[in-house]
């Protein structure tokens, strides 16, 4: 991978060739089951922390698409079999995320990288033939390259080891609503494994299983045992078994019961599952607050880090470090053509300046302060890391430099608590940056939302 | 449990009410209790037919306009214009801005109440000539198309939102009522709803509809004063409170000191004015989590200059340095009757103790 | 020439696959005067809807008269030579039934007659295909979807709750895939008949003969009705049968030049218009060509990203930000853009009339129903929307009036359109949009 | 006890209101005799009997829905639009024994069949539904084929495909494989045929002597599980109950009620019994139901669809969840209400349904006066004493009225400023008129005891100011106001043998005739006896031969109605 100028010289390349341990999470939470596809030669999938089966290159790098999508005024991304991420480095906004006109010169515009150093391609040779979902487009600079399901793949010049997805993830409503977020990359991996009546959500707490046709979160059951449903009829008038086909093959994680007579219900994972009546919202979470219930992850996210709390709130609950002050993370898409992310300590960070303290880093530190790790802390996920920044730039910093800070990140990017937030709970920094939050800003990490709102 | 408790404890009256049939207002009243929906709000424009009385020099210029006007041909750095504009939006400065030209609503008439009880040189008479109208956020935003009727961007969205998106549902429950003609001591009650609005055939909001309290993620909005009910209008003693406002994107709330309501009650429901001095910074702070800068264009509203004018014409609540911090408000508003419940036992999500695992 | 009967050439057809009939087609498959189909039936009649985006601004929509003679406000003056053939329609209703998302709910009510729960998820099949499954001959294509945007997610259409029919985004994909190589042209000697409708046709054999297994065990009266379930599946096997055959020649269907060169992508109106017409050509043909009998056309996204040249800002934002001109008393530029739009919608119609069909035209012989999401944009507001149809229908619809709805359901055009195509169904849609009511004054 | 039979009367006329009157004047003098439950005498034993007869039903287009959702899946969905079946001596049920199958209709079944066949053979489901993969998916895979087909054709036609039938299906499915070069294409060509089949579709009912009872025919095992299975479950028979048929169990009378009493156990039955009950109730009329909005706001079709639901509900909850006594249906102050219903009943309710209690003395008690009866019997903007008194006659106590004499004069009634204030004056003018008199005289007072409902069942005790006057008498025995007619239908004999009727004809899928009169008789008893309880109703009626049995000598030629 060609070294870049100083901007990713920070990749350990040296880590990679290692490929050092594999990024399997200590197989204690069950991970989920993926249909398992015909791939091209060197193709494999990584089971990541919290996106769950992702597909990466020979090396270990997860690999990327990137959906058209629209945004205010346009659309951006790629259509099917048409690559258009290339070698140019744009120089000017695009101008399609209302209301500031085209034409505006990109800050620092000499070091933008070009869209294909941050995103490199994942080429295939001349004679790569097709292989199930994957084929080979042809580029514009003649090269060819892998595509999944028809969308060109990429790799991540932010993701370093085996099972990192730094580059885009699942987590927000990405591909979804780019008229707020921007057209952002989003790991490509095979299918989950379960049944057609049955849809994962990717939310912060991990993998939710729901049922496809609704949304509805699905539930498990204490009292319930592998092959009876303890559910009597007054637990019928709030929990509704999801019902089976008669003659379906168990397979992998799921079976069917005969929990009543005459009706064959689903288990998953040994407990048969219902839907909760009461729900109010899509993929809800409020059937857990009942005794004994439980949702249903095919893959639970990584825990926070030891000492970190939850917190309820008008809305629902969010992350908290020990001390109870909020968790904001900050995201940023910019406005190019390429919609290049803006939201890492190697990338600008004049767009977070501009949002976090009007471009005065002091007035940002003590605005959305950096979430101070002791010295001795460490994670034991790479979802969440420590690493060392320099409060003033923004950047990467060696442990040792002066005014370093040693600060808590997630997706190698560090998080924030808000100075305006007075107790546990709190979240008035949410939303807080352009498109509330969503486009350039810090949005709270939010772990359950019970009335339904747009948490991006 | 076959029965809900609270159902037959509330149904045991309504059966009284069925008995007799007219929905004669106080017939609506389940032991000396009723209770109310907000279903319309926004906030009290007066206007003229054209407009030029109260904004002689037109509408104000939004964002789109405003950055023709502060960069074109200075600068077109993507830095230095779009991040130095949204910047100044999300830390508005007080200082003079020489290239723009906030338009505020002049002319003596608004909408509104008496706060201070007095008639002040700044005052307003009201249409209906009652003197001493308390209503400095009219010159704010009298003149800014987003909240000027009928269907100003801001004004239509705030409310729309305020109808589809429960966590906005705010209740008010009056208790020991003895008529709801003359009565010179109720309790007004005020709550974060759960419900859903109910619609008739032709899609109107109706009274009639339940709505459950919220006591458990909605504790704060929960708020209780005296009041007094004269000739069919319950006016509010003044009091501190908050209320939910979001627009499905951030989730904020605002804060309004010595709120008061003045309503005129129907069977159908209450209509009138709520004012009180909004407070500035929340009300400001809470304007980019709310709606982006590309959706304040769609009813030109300048955040930066409108921020200089609230602090120019903040008139309540000093603070230690003098600087007054809130800004006399009016709010149009409509509530339907609705039948109010309360859960068996407060839940209390919101007092849980702090768990560790995000996927609990 | 020795008389081959009908049903050898069947046979020729089916044991050989592909085979070239190499006889003149003329006096096999016409019937005596050569105008309608071999079977006598008349001319067919196909189902079709169109949408356009944002709705209109009322002010200068809604012509101040109704009936038969009204003038057309400015927004619509490009309709004016179609108006004999289209009636237009003001003031009906779309109901929340307690949810409400911009720019989907008002059209998925009009195409479902149901209020969707979820944003972007269908509650049920549109009234398109409920028509196509009902809709007797099946052709080549159950329904076509064609789409001005350039956009493959662009969804006017769904097959059921879950799965949204893709639409035709380019005008060369979509001549490839209804002229390209397997299309049947009905007056071409050649014919290949669809292996699929074969093996369905012979799968039928089994099911005729569990008859026999019934018809021992059923008492004389039932066996009546064994019997007209038999000839229904005869009438399954004629299908069939007509599929497999030479269609009979069309004398409307003539071949079409492939487009030049793949229409430009953009937003430009002039460019939405461009690929609109392009994309309308062909379908007027593929209809003419009976290559299916139920079709919808899509201008533009409800979020409408056209741009016109010169203006900052695209259709969808353009409606929420433009002031409205108090002079004038509408927003100028978003009326412009429903002005490009109802010269499509004039251009969709007028395509219709230039195709002879039997002795009148296409347009005779088709039902259109033409909606938007919204009617004022810039509130989102679902009262007071307008619609269109076109085409007589074979006789069954009036033409060239404007109704004032007085705030009916807006599923009762749908309902409407049902009727007209001669579907039994008692009532349509759910809650508040359940209607079983036509709109009277259109039916002849 | 004299019961109209609809087809017996020949034509409307003034005279023959006259004779219906009569008739029921005459049979309200037993009604004394029938008060007050039988001393507890050993339970009467079922009368010999030869049943009933074998019957060909076409399956509704629900039981054909719900069995393809416990086959294949509830996501396996189509909507096939079958056009709706002509109701027949009360039920719709009775008129699927009677109708055809079109041609047109059959495109629709092959349609859904394509839909559905697809989704089976889909990618995402194959690996799910399918126990079996092809050696290839390019070629025909005969075993998988049979496996799949045999498995299926059993579920769907309801008993196992002879063997000749089957191998043609696979030969079909083989052939199709190979020509299309795809293993599922060629099997859901196979399917899709199957799906139009005709012992998917028709429920051919097949006899065989009975070897206990020589001379006697009865259904074979298969038949009498699909009669079980369609009456109780509203589907086809599952996995389990087929297996009792292909063992015989089914036939032994401990197998019998052993399936029995699973199927009443099994949460299915509230789906079997939801259908015969918005069947008998006629509440498909809920389809075009609409109210005028100017005079009735409040009246959406959410609350329209609620009110359908209230009384389903109320009725399931009663009848078997509580194992109530089905006369106590017109007494009950128990109900359920959703959030729409309770801003109709003025009550708070939380979102889903509540079960709620009328307060006593309230005057909403029974199911009549629940929202569905009074809304659905009622015109746009107007309640309708006659369309409710009629609707009870015929729904609740099987008495059908004859329909109006053609030269009615409306104009006395209709005209809206006429000084007439109540329903109660301006049907007196029914009363003076002999053409009318003899008809509105058995219809009216039921009627008339629920004026104090409106057209949309809220509850009023004036119109136009004048008090309402909710009194009068039902065959003979006088009530005060609607609970009192609620009392008085408790106690009416033909309620429970209306049932008795309607439950009999709906699962044997044929209207009960005259020489039904003996089993229906037993049945009446022992539903007495039992106290008036569905599920024991059900049993009584599924564990006797007058549901097993088969008359083999089919009805005279002449149309199948008489006088019973």
């Amino acid at each position: 991978m060609k070294h870049l100028r100083g901007l990713i010289g920070l990749v350990a390349v040296a880590a990679l060739m290692g490929g050092v341990a594999q990024a399997q999470r200590i197989a204690k939470e069950p991970v989920e089951d993926y249909i398992h596809e015909p791939m091209p030669p060197g193709f494999q999938v990584i089971i990541a922390e919290l996106e769950g089966p992702v597909f990466a290159d020979a090396k270990g790098k997860t690999l990327y698409t990137w959906p058209l999508n629209a945004v205010r005024n346009g659309d951006l991304g790629e259509r099917k079999n048409t690559p258009t991420c290339d070698d140019t480095h744009q120089r000017v906004s695009s101008g399609l995320q209302s209301p500031y006109p085209p034409g505006l010169e990109l800050p620092d515009v000499e070091n933008r990288p070009s869209c294909i150093q941050y995103w490199p391609p994942v080429y295939a040779s001349a004679d790569s033939k097709a292989v199930g979902n994957f084929t080979v487009v042809d580029r514009k600079d003649g090269r060819k390259q892998w595509a999944y399901e028809g969308y060109a793949l990429y790799s991540s010049a932010l993701d370093e080891l085996p099972g990192d997805v730094r580059g885009g993830t699942k987590w927000w409503r990405t591909g979804g609503d780019g008229r707020e977020t921007g057209v952002l990359r989003i790991p490509a991996g095979p299918p989950p494994a379960i049944p057609p009546q049955f849809a994962i959500n990717q939310i912060s707490a991990g993998r939710l299983l729901t049922t496809a046709a609704n949304d509805r979160s699905v539930y498990v059951f204490d009292k319930d045992t592998a092959t009876k449903s303890n559910c009597d009829a007054a637990c019928l008038r709030e929990w509704a078994p999801v019902l089976a086909p008669e003659g379906v093959k168990p397979q992998g994680e799921w079976a069917i019961i005969e929990s009543s007579p005459g009706i064959k219900q689903w288990t998953f994972r040994k407990k048969p599952i219902y839907t909760h009546i009461l729900d109010s919202i899509p993929h809800s979470r409020q059937g857990s607050d009942v005794p004994g219930w439980h949702n249903v992850f095919t893959q639970k996210a990584p825990p926070a880090p030891k000492g970190w709390t939850v917190h309820g709130n008008r809305e629902g609950d969010v992350l908290a470090d020990p001390e109870g002050r909020t968790v904001y993370i900050y995201r940023c898409n910019d406005d190019a053509v390429d919609q290049l992310a803006c939201d890492h300590p190697t990338q600008p960070q004049v767009y977070r300046l501009a949002v976090c303290g009007k471009n005065d880093p002091a007035l940002c530190n003590k605005m959305f302060p950096y979430v101070i790790a002791a010295n001795d802390a460490k994670s034991d996920t790479r979802i969440w890391s420590v690493m060392d920044i320099n409060p003033t730039t923004g950047k990467k910093a060696a442990p040792n430099d002066p005014g370093a800070l040693h600060v808590w990140a997630y997706r190698d990017r560090p998080v924030y608590t808000c100075a305006r937030d007075k107790k546990p709970g709190d979240i008035e920094c949410d939303s807080w940056g352009e498109l509330f939050g969503l486009r350039n800003g810090f949005k709270a990490f939010w772990v359950r939302d019970d009335f339904g709102g747009y948490h991006g | 449990m076959k029965h809900n408790s609270i159902l037959i404890a509330a149904a045991a009256a309504a059966a009284a009410v069925l008995v007799s049939g007219a929905a004669h207002a106080d017939d609506l009243l389940k032991d000396r209790t009723i209770g109310y929906v907000l279903i319309n709000k926004a906030f009290a424009t007066w206007q003229s037919a054209d407009g030029k009385t109260e904004c002689p020099q037109g509408f104000n210029h939004g964002p789109r306009e405003q950055f023709k006007e502060l960069f074109e041909g200075v600068t077109n750095k993507y830095a230095e214009t779009q991040l130095q504009y949204e910047a100044e939006i999300h830390f508005p400065g007080t200082g003079p801005e020489p290239r723009v030209f906030f338009r505020e609503a002049q002319g003596k008439t608004a909408l509104g109440l008496n706060l201070d009880g007095k008639v002040g040189p700044n005052d307003f008479t009201g249409p209906d000539g009652e003197k001493g109208i308390d209503n400095q956020m009219y010159r704010v935003v009298g003149c800014t198309e987003n909240y000027r009727g009928p269907d100003g961007s801001a004004r239509h969205f705030i409310e729309s939102y305020m109808q589809k998106f429960n966590y906005n549902r705010w209740l008010f429950e009056l208790t020991n009522v003895d008529s709801l003609a003359d009565d010179d001591d109720v309790t007004v009650t005020i709550y974060r709803g759960l419900d859903g609005l109910t619609t008739d055939a032709a899609g109107n909001f109706t009274s009639g509809g339940t709505q459950r309290v919220d006591l458990n993620r909605g504790k704060e909005f929960i708020y209780s004063m005296p009041g007094k009910i004269k000739d069919g209008v319950l006016t509010t003693a003044p009091a501190d409170i908050t209320f939910p406002e979001s627009q499905q994107r951030g989730f904020p709330y605002q804060s309004v000191h010595a709120w008061q309501a003045r309503l005129k009650l129907s069977p159908e429901g209450a209509s009138g004015l709520m004012a009180g001095y909004l407070d500035v910074e929340r009300w400001y702070h809470n304007l980019p989590q709310q709606w982006s800068t590309h959706h304040r264009s769609y009813g030109a509203e300048p955040l930066p200059s409108q921020y200089r004018a609230m602090v120019r014409l903040a008139d309540g609540y000093p603070d230690a340095s003098g600087k007054n911090t809130a800004i006399s408000t009016a709010w149009e508003v409509r509530f339907a009757q609705a039948l109010i419940m309360h859960p068996d036992a407060p839940q209390t999500i919101a007092g849980k103790p702090a768990k560790t695992d995000i996927a609990r | 020439m020795t008389e081959i009967t009908r049903r050898r050439v069947l046979r020729g057809v089916l044991n050989g696959g592909a085979v070239t009939v190499g006889l003149p087609f003329l006096n096999i498959f016409l019937n005596g005067n050569g105008n309608a189909l071999a079977s006598g039936e008349k001319l067919p009649v196909r189902f079709g809807t169109w949408f356009w985006a944002l709705g209109m601004s009322k002010s200068v929509f809604v012509p101040k008269q109704t009936g038969a003679k009204y003038e057309l406000p400015e927004e619509i003056a490009s309709l004016k030579n179609v108006q004999s053939h289209i009636n237009l329609l003001t003031n009906m209703t779309a109901y929340r039934d307690g949810n409400f998302f911009c720019h989907y709910t008002g059209w998925v009510v009009y195409r479902t007659g149901i209020s969707p729960s979820a944003n972007l998820q269908a509650p049920s099949e549109s009234i398109d295909t409920t028509v196509a499954n009902q809709l007797g001959r099946s052709t080549r294509f159950k329904s076509l979807t064609a789409t001005a945007t350039g956009d493959v997610r662009s969804i006017i259409s769904y097959e059921n709750a879950n799965t949204p029919n893709s639409p035709e985004f380019s005008p060369v994909n979509f001549y490839t895939r209804l002229f390209g190589p397997d299309f049947q042209d009905p007056n071409a000697p050649t014919f290949t008949p669809n292996p699929r409708i074969m093996m369905r046709k012979s799968a039928l054999s089994p099911v005729m003969e569990q008859i026999k297994d019934l018809n021992k065990v059923v008492g004389a009266e039932d066996k009546q009705r064994l019997d007209q379930y038999f000839s229904g599946l005869r009438q399954l096997e004629t299908q069939f049968d007509r599929q497999l055959t030479k269609p009979e020649p069309l004398a409307a269907c003539h071949p079409v030049k492939a487009p030049k060169e793949e229409a430009k992508t953009g937003n430009d109106s002039v460019l939405v218009q461009q690929r609109h017409n392009m994309m309308t050509d062909l379908m007027v043909m593929a209809l003419a060509c009976d290559q299916t009998r139920v079709f919808n056309m899509m201008l533009a996204n409800p979020f409408s990203n056209t741009t016109k040249a010169g203006y900052d800002k695209p259709h969808h934002t353009c409606t929420h930000e433009e002031p409205r001109d108090e002079a004038l008393g509408y927003q100028p530029n978003a009326s412009w853009f429903v002005r490009r739009s109802m010269e499509s919608w004039a251009y969709f119609v007028e395509a219709f009339t230039k195709v002879k069909e039997g002795d009148g035209t296409l347009l005779d012989n088709v039902f259109i129903m033409a909606n938007s999401d919204v009617s004022n944009a810039r509130v989102h507001s679902l009262e007071e929307m307008p619609a269109f149809t076109a085409g007589r229908a074979g006789g069954k619809l009036k033409t060239g009036l404007h109704i004032d709805c007085k705030g009916a359901q807006a599923s009762r055009l749908g309902f409407t359109g049902m009727k007209v195509m001669g579907l039994d169904i008692p009532s349509w849609g759910t809650k508040s949009n359940q209607t079983n009511k036509e709109l009277g004054e259109l039916l002849v | 006890m004299a019961v109209f039979a609809k087809a017996g009367i020949v034509k409307a006329g003034p005279a023959v209101c006259l004779v219906a009157a009569l008739a029921l004047v005459s049979c309200s003098a037993p009604i004394g005799k029938d008060q007050g439950a039988a001393p507890k005498v050993a339970s009467t034993p079922e009368p010999a009997n030869d049943g009933s007869e074998k019957r060909l039903r076409v399956l509704s287009e629900a039981q054909y829905l719900n069995t393809l959702a416990h086959v294949f899946g509830p996501d396996v969905k189509t909507e096939p639009h079958f056009p709706p079946a002509q109701r027949y001596d009360g039920l719709l049920a009775l008129g699927t024994a009677r109708a055809g199958v079109s041609g047109a209709q059959l495109e629709l079944y092959q349609k859904a069949a394509v839909t559905v066949a697809g989704l089976i053979t889909n990618r995402e489901r194959r690996g799910y539904l399918m126990t079996c993969k092809p050696a290839s998916e390019k070629a025909a895979d005969r075993a998988c084929a049979q496996q799949f087909l045999a498995y299926t054709g059993r579920l769907l036609s309801r008993k196992p495909l002879p063997q000749a039938e089957l191998a043609a299906f696979v030969e079909t499915a083989s052939a199709s494989a190979d020509k299309l070069q795809d293993f599922y294409a060629g099997l859901a060509i196979a399917l899709e045929a199957m799906l139009v089949s005709p012992k998917v579709i028709f429920v051919a009912e097949r006899s065989e002597s009975d070897p206990q009872h020589p001379g006697q025919q009865r259904l074979d095992a298969y038949s009498l599980a699909t009669r079980l299975s369609l009456f109780l479950w509203n589907a086809g028979p599952d996995d389990a109950v087929l297996k009792a048929a292909e063992s015989g169990e089914i036939l032994t009378p401990k197998g019998r009620a052993r399936v029995v009493n699973m199927m009443l156990a099994s949460p299915r039955l509230e789906t079997g019994m939801r259908a015969f009950f918005d069947d008998m109730f006629a509440f498909d009329d809920f389809s075009t139901l609409a109210k005028d909005p100017k005079i009735y706001p409040s009246f959406t079709g959410v609350t329209a669809q609620d009110a359908r639901e209230e009384t389903l509900r109320t009725v399931i909850d009663h009848l078997i969840t509580k194992n109530g006594d089905y006369r106590d249906l017109f007494t009950t102050r128990d109900t359920f209400i959703s959030p729409s219903l309770a801003a109709q009943y003025r009550l708070p309710a939380p979102p889903t349904w509540t079960p709620y209690e009328f307060p006593e003395g309230a005057p909403r008690a029974g199911i009549l006066t629940q929202i569905s009866f009074l809304s659905v019997h009622s015109h746009p903007g107007r309640s309708s004493p006659t369309l409710r008194g009629k609707a009870l006659r015929e729904i609740l106590l099987c008495q059908p009225v004859p329909p109006p004499p053609p030269n009615v004069d409306f104009s006395a009634v209709e005209n809206p400023n006429s000084p007439i204030k109540t329903a109660r004056e301006r049907i007196n003018i029914h009363q003076k008129n002999p053409a009318c008199a003899g008809c509105h005289k058995i219809m009216d007072p039921m009627g008339l005891a629920l004026e104090n409902f409106d057209a949309i069942g809220r509850y009023r005790d004036t119109e136009k100011g004048a008090p309402i006057d909710a009194s009068g008498s039902l065959d003979g025995k006088a009530f005060k106001d609607v609970v009192g007619l609620g009392q008085v239908l408790h106690d009416h004999p033909a309620l429970t043998s209306c049932l008795v009727k309607r439950a009999y004809s709906y699962g044997t899928g044929g209207s009960a005739k005259a020489d039904d009169k003996d089993k229906l008789d037993y049945i009446n008893a022992r539903f007495a006896e039992q106290g008036y309880k569905l599920p024991d109703l059900l049993r009584t009626i599924t564990l006797s031969n007058a549901f097993s049995r088969i008359n083999e000598t089919p009805a005279p030629a002449a149309t199948a109605a008489s006088a019973n």
